[in-house]
């Protein structure tokens, strides 16, 4: 009964983000760059309908169907990612053992749906966008395994409800700081968002969405959203204890908690600046995968003394 | 669902992966036949481990050996394409007939 | 009904407009961008009005044309101070210093049908014939030989970096790219993201910007940091820029403060395009200086318009990666630009060839011609 | 029927069917992300027979496995795009017949023999079951197979870089010479081993097996060598230009 209930708050659940995300997406630029704050819920709404009535691009002999399926694809990732996440109490719409490995291949697949759209579109800068994507995507998704290896330890459970549940006496960002910022990087790449948008940027005239445009590109738009919503949820369910909270009910802990996340990834994508490709792989594979490795190590050896 | 279904369709695929590692020339191909064997032998596994193991953690573990041999072919598989492809500026087995040089 | 409402809110979104600039008028298209009911489209896919900002040159007319032909419909082209290129049916022109209302008075006549969507100009033919040709009419023979839908099989060719020898591919880009100055039109040969060899096919068009020490800086840092994925940094100098060269006065010392923050600097390789001992890191270093000292003394002029003889893009471009190629080229001024371009007999030649022989991505079905629509 | 053979058909008619596209399809990014499909359906598979880690694992490691095989095809293969239409086989039918007789032979076992029936209880804590078994009883197992994958990307990144044992691989590595600067020790080669082509010339388009398996390959990379503008003549240099390199490496050294 409480998977049903489950299942049907995940779209609404969903559905509110992305209206959340576009909103922010639309009012933190101009507060970065110093004009004055124009948040409104018609300019998304505007810009949404603007993209749904043009043409949807075609190159010459591109992978039609990959090309239809990656945007999909990509969408039907970050609900499925979402669905582990308990809204309540033992209120979860996928309650599996092995809940973070399914995060974790939704990840995965989430580098697979990028790069799809980049390859199918048979043009030079969306490929280069999707090669890039593969090349940062990759490790940024393995060390986000460590630091969710060592958020499952103090649970000692791939469950993400028994992972909230274990948070009651400490979050675990109190126990892996770095590994919550670790976290939020691999959320800003899931997305394609500032500092590790690698597929879609402004040097690739686009990137993967270069020649995209009407539907496929309005699609597009909302998968990224969508998936910015699920990593916040995820975040804030795996580092800040989800729906855990006093007084108020544990559902509008959830929402204020993934809100909070919400505005944290899409500020640092906007305040933050780019690395090149080779260099953001360096730092990536020399500095932040030997950082998580050492995150799991202390959690563990903290449990094994005092836990 | 049964064992026996289970185990004809593992069959199956290695039947398939048994042809492409046979017949494909390029060795990235002829790489996929063997993790279309190694998948057919994984499903094997696992439906016996489900179905006549009574569940007992041995089978699993079998089955996380047989992800290591995949994943292990793979990372040799293609440092080996590289080396080769470095040297010889070849990518199919047809150019390999001798191991030197 | 449903279609009704779309197309009325629609009609009240930002036009999206991609800028096609011509000689002298870079600054004013920045500008032109801050206004609110714009959107500037970072590929021509995204746009339905091609904004044709100040005169084409000869050489850049046909590019325009391809890149109207890649719009998609409903689209219209605006002539702002410039003169429309031969072929445009009835051009819509305007030259007033401030457009916004003319693009959004087309755009709203696009959305509401008042507008006919412009034809194509181009024939929608492939650069190089393949229709019926081979065994199965794709143009190609055999597994590698031929040009399949159009496209010559790319070969193997030298690697720079690892020595790993793969496949290389030759295309044009520019001179319209909106990550590449207005008007530089290059043929680069890449292997993965990185520029195996570069060659230059049109050099910068010019823009008689006069040296202003910090309005300088600005507009040069707002047009450097998106590629570093800071495109509100970017607005905030460009607006600065803006106010400054209006007479109003601005915070400099924030800008400073968010750029530190920001990481730009630390997320620039050091050593790249290294000119006269300044690299990269070096030029935007100097900008930033200049926003500390006194609007317009600071940056000295002389440094960074010295000639350049000795040093030439295409040298500069050699093995580095896409991005790293695409910040060395937005690290120079305009005429440090042009200086370090000079179009080599040789090169200009290529440009014909180029055209025959890169490898193209030609639209099919709803007759748009024209080659990578990220190509021009 | 219920719905649980239900989807099970499906997913082994998927999973079968994808496995089979991969050696027909002409786009070698298509092919390895048929595989992934066909992988993605034994995973779902496994995930029904009550076995959620193993499952979703194997989804997880081959989508990245394969997303590394697309990448590594592109990099590799010809015609990678799929433009034109491609048929890399030999012995084709042997391979074929090979395949065939391994699936009915296994079927045939299948169905000949008597399995004993112990279902896996719904109830039993799966994971928990494997994680005390990895890191109890078959502690060592686990140990060997994380050592063999160390060594193996040890091993990978010492094959594929460019630094060989013996200098530059792309050069062919030679064993140095008994004497500073002198012979390279060991075996000399024919210059014309070896002599393979990444872009073989000919067409092998709905060949069949006996005209490709009997082709000379060296013959053909010759033909590509000389017949095609535009190809690059192999890297591969002889005996007297590795001397030079031994020599100069030598006196950078000493």
């Amino acid at each position: 009964m409480t998977q049903v209930l489950a299942i049907m708050v995940l779209p609404l659940f969903l559905l509110a983000g992305i209206v959340a995300a576009a909103v922010l997406d639309r009012a933190v630029p101009p507060l970065v760059a110093g004009r004055s704050l124009k948040a409104s819920f018609v300019g998304p709404i505007t810009v949404a309908s603007s993209r749904a009535m043009g043409q949807t691009g075609a190159t010459e002999h591109p992978d039609t169907i990959s090309w239809i399926l990656a945007p999909i694809l990509y969408f039907t990732l970050a609900a499925i990612g979402l669905s582990v996440v308990p809204f309540a109490p033992g209120v979860v719409a996928a309650d599996l053992d092995a809940g973070i490995v399914l995060w974790g291949a939704c990840e995965s697949l989430t580098v697979v749906a990028v790069f799809l759209h980049g390859w199918s579109a048979n043009s030079p800068l969306p490929l280069i966008g999707a090669y890039r994507y593969v090349a940062i995507g990759l490790p940024a998704m393995l060390l986000s395994m460590f630091v969710l290896i060592a958020a499952a330890l103090p649970a000692q459970s791939l469950a993400v409800t028994d992972i909230v549940e274990a948070q009651r006496s400490v979050w675990n960002i109190v126990r892996q700081p770095a590994g919550f910022v670790l976290f939020l990087m691999l959320g800003l790449s899931l997305s394609l968002r500032g500092p590790f948008d690698f597929a879609d940027p402004y040097d690739l005239a686009g990137g993967t969405t270069a020649e995209i445009s009407g539907a496929a590109r309005l699609t597009w738009w909302l998968a990224r959203l969508a998936m910015l919503v699920s990593v916040s949820a995820m975040t804030a369910t795996v580092f800040l204890g989800g729906y855990l909270g006093p007084v108020l009910p544990g559902f509008v802990w959830l929402v204020v908690k993934t809100g909070l996340v919400l505005v944290v990834l899409v500020g640092a994508g906007e305040v933050f600046a780019r690395l090149p490709p080779d260099r953001m792989m360096n730092l990536i594979w020399l500095a932040l995968l030997p950082l998580s490795f050492l995150m799991l190590v202390a959690v563990g050896v903290e449990l094994l003394l005092w836990g | 669902m049964s064992l026996v279904s289970v185990l004809i369709v593992a069959s199956a695929l290695i039947g398939i992966g048994l042809y492409g590692a046979l017949s494909q020339q390029s060795f990235v191909m002829l790489m996929m036949g063997l993790e279309l064997m190694l998948n057919g032998g994984l499903l094997a596994v696992i439906g016996f481990w489900s179905f006549s193991l009574g569940g007992a953690p041995e089978g699993q573990l079998l089955a996380i050996i047989v992800m290591a041999v995949m994943a292990v072919d793979m990372a040799v598989g293609f440092a080996l394409v590289t080396a080769v492809y470095r040297k010889r500026q070849a990518d199919t087995t047809e150019s390999l007939g001798t191991m030197k040089h | 009904m449903a279609i009704a409402i779309l197309r009325r809110l629609a009609g009240a979104a930002p036009a999206p407009a991609f800028p096609a600039i011509g000689a002298g008028m870079r600054a004013a298209a920045d500008d032109l961008f801050l206004d609110g009911r714009l959107i500037r489209a970072d590929s021509i896919r995204h746009a339905r009005i091609l904004l044709v900002a100040g005169p084409v040159r000869e050489a850049d007319q046909d590019d325009i044309r391809r890149l109207h032909d890649q719009m998609l419909h409903p689209r219209a082209t605006l002539w702002w101070k410039s003169n429309p290129v031969p072929d445009f049916a009835e051009p819509a022109t305007c030259d007033e210093d401030d457009p916004v209302a003319a693009i959004e008075a087309i755009h709203r006549a696009l959305i509401e049908g008042a507008r006919d969507s412009e034809p194509d100009i181009l024939p929608n033919e492939p650069p190089n014939p393949w229709r019926g040709k081979g065994d199965y009419g794709q143009g190609g023979e055999g597994m590698m030989g031929g040009t399949p839908y159009g496209r010559p099989m790319a070969m193997t060719d030298d690697d720079l970096r690892d020595g790993l020898a793969l496949d290389a591919y030759t295309a044009p880009f520019g001179p319209f790219l909106p990550m590449l100055p207005p008007g530089l039109k290059l043929s680069v040969t890449l292997q993965g993201d990185v520029i195996q060899t570069a060659k230059l096919l049109r050099p910068p068009s010019a823009q008689a910007e006069a040296y202003d020490g910090t309005v300088t800086a600005l507009r040069a840092l707002g047009r450097f940091l998106p590629i570093l994925g800071l495109e509100a940094h970017a607005v905030r100098c460009l607006e600065a820029a803006r106010s400054l060269s209006a007479g109003k006065p601005i915070e400099l010392a924030k800008i400073r403060q968010f750029l530190f923050w920001s990481g730009a600097l630390a997320a620039i390789p050091s050593g790249i395009g290294m000119v006269e001992d300044t690299d990269v890191r070096m030029r935007v270093e100097r900008w930033l200086a200049a926003l500390d000292e006194s609007p317009t003394g600071g940056l000295d002029g002389s440094a960074t318009m010295s000639p350049l003889k000795p040093a030439r893009l295409v040298d500069l471009l050699r093995g580095r990666e896409w991005s790293e190629a695409i910040l060395i080229v937005n690290s120079f001024d305009t005429d440090t630009l042009i200086s370090l371009a000079p179009v080599e007999a040789e090169d200009a030649e290529t440009e014909g060839r180029a055209r025959e022989d890169g490898i193209r991505m030609d639209h099919e079905g709803h007759g748009t011609h024209a080659h990578g629509a990220t190509g021009t | 029927m219920g719905l649980i053979d239900l989807t099970f058909l499906v997913l082994s008619a998927i999973a079968i069917v994808s496995g089979w596209r991969v050696f027909a399809t002409d786009s070698m990014v298509r092919a390895s992300f048929l595989l992934l499909l066909s992988f993605t359906a034994v995973g779902l598979i496994i995930l029904m027979l009550a076995a959620p880690y193993i499952g979703i694992a194997t989804i997880f490691m081959m989508a990245v496995e394969m997303m590394v095989m697309a990448l590594f095809m592109v990099m590799f293969m010809m015609n990678p795009a799929g433009l034109n239409p491609m048929m890399m086989v030999h012995q084709n039918r042997f391979a074929i017949g090979a395949g065939i007789v391994a699936f009915l032979g296994l079927s045939a076992a299948v169905l000949t023999t008597d399995f004993p029936t112990d279902p896996v209880d719904p109830g039993r804590q799966v994971i928990r079951d494997l994680g005390l078994e990895m890191l109890g009883p078959s502690m060592l197992i686990f140990e060997t197979a994380g050592v063999t994958l160390l060594a193996a990307m040890v091993g990978a990144v010492v094959l594929s870089a460019r630094t060989g044992r013996f200098g530059p691989s792309d050069e062919g590595s030679r064993p140095p010479g008994l004497e500073v600067g002198g012979e390279p020790a060991g075996r000399r080669v024919e210059k014309a081993s070896g002599h393979g082509h990444h872009h073989m010339h000919d067409s092998h388009v709905g060949d069949e097996d006996a005209q490709h398996a009997e082709g000379n390959p060296e013959a053909d990379g010759h033909n590509a060598d000389g017949g095609e503008s535009g190809r690059r003549p192999s890297l591969r240099s002889d005996w007297s230009a590795g001397n030079r390199s031994m020599t100069s490496k030598t006196e950078a050294t000493s």
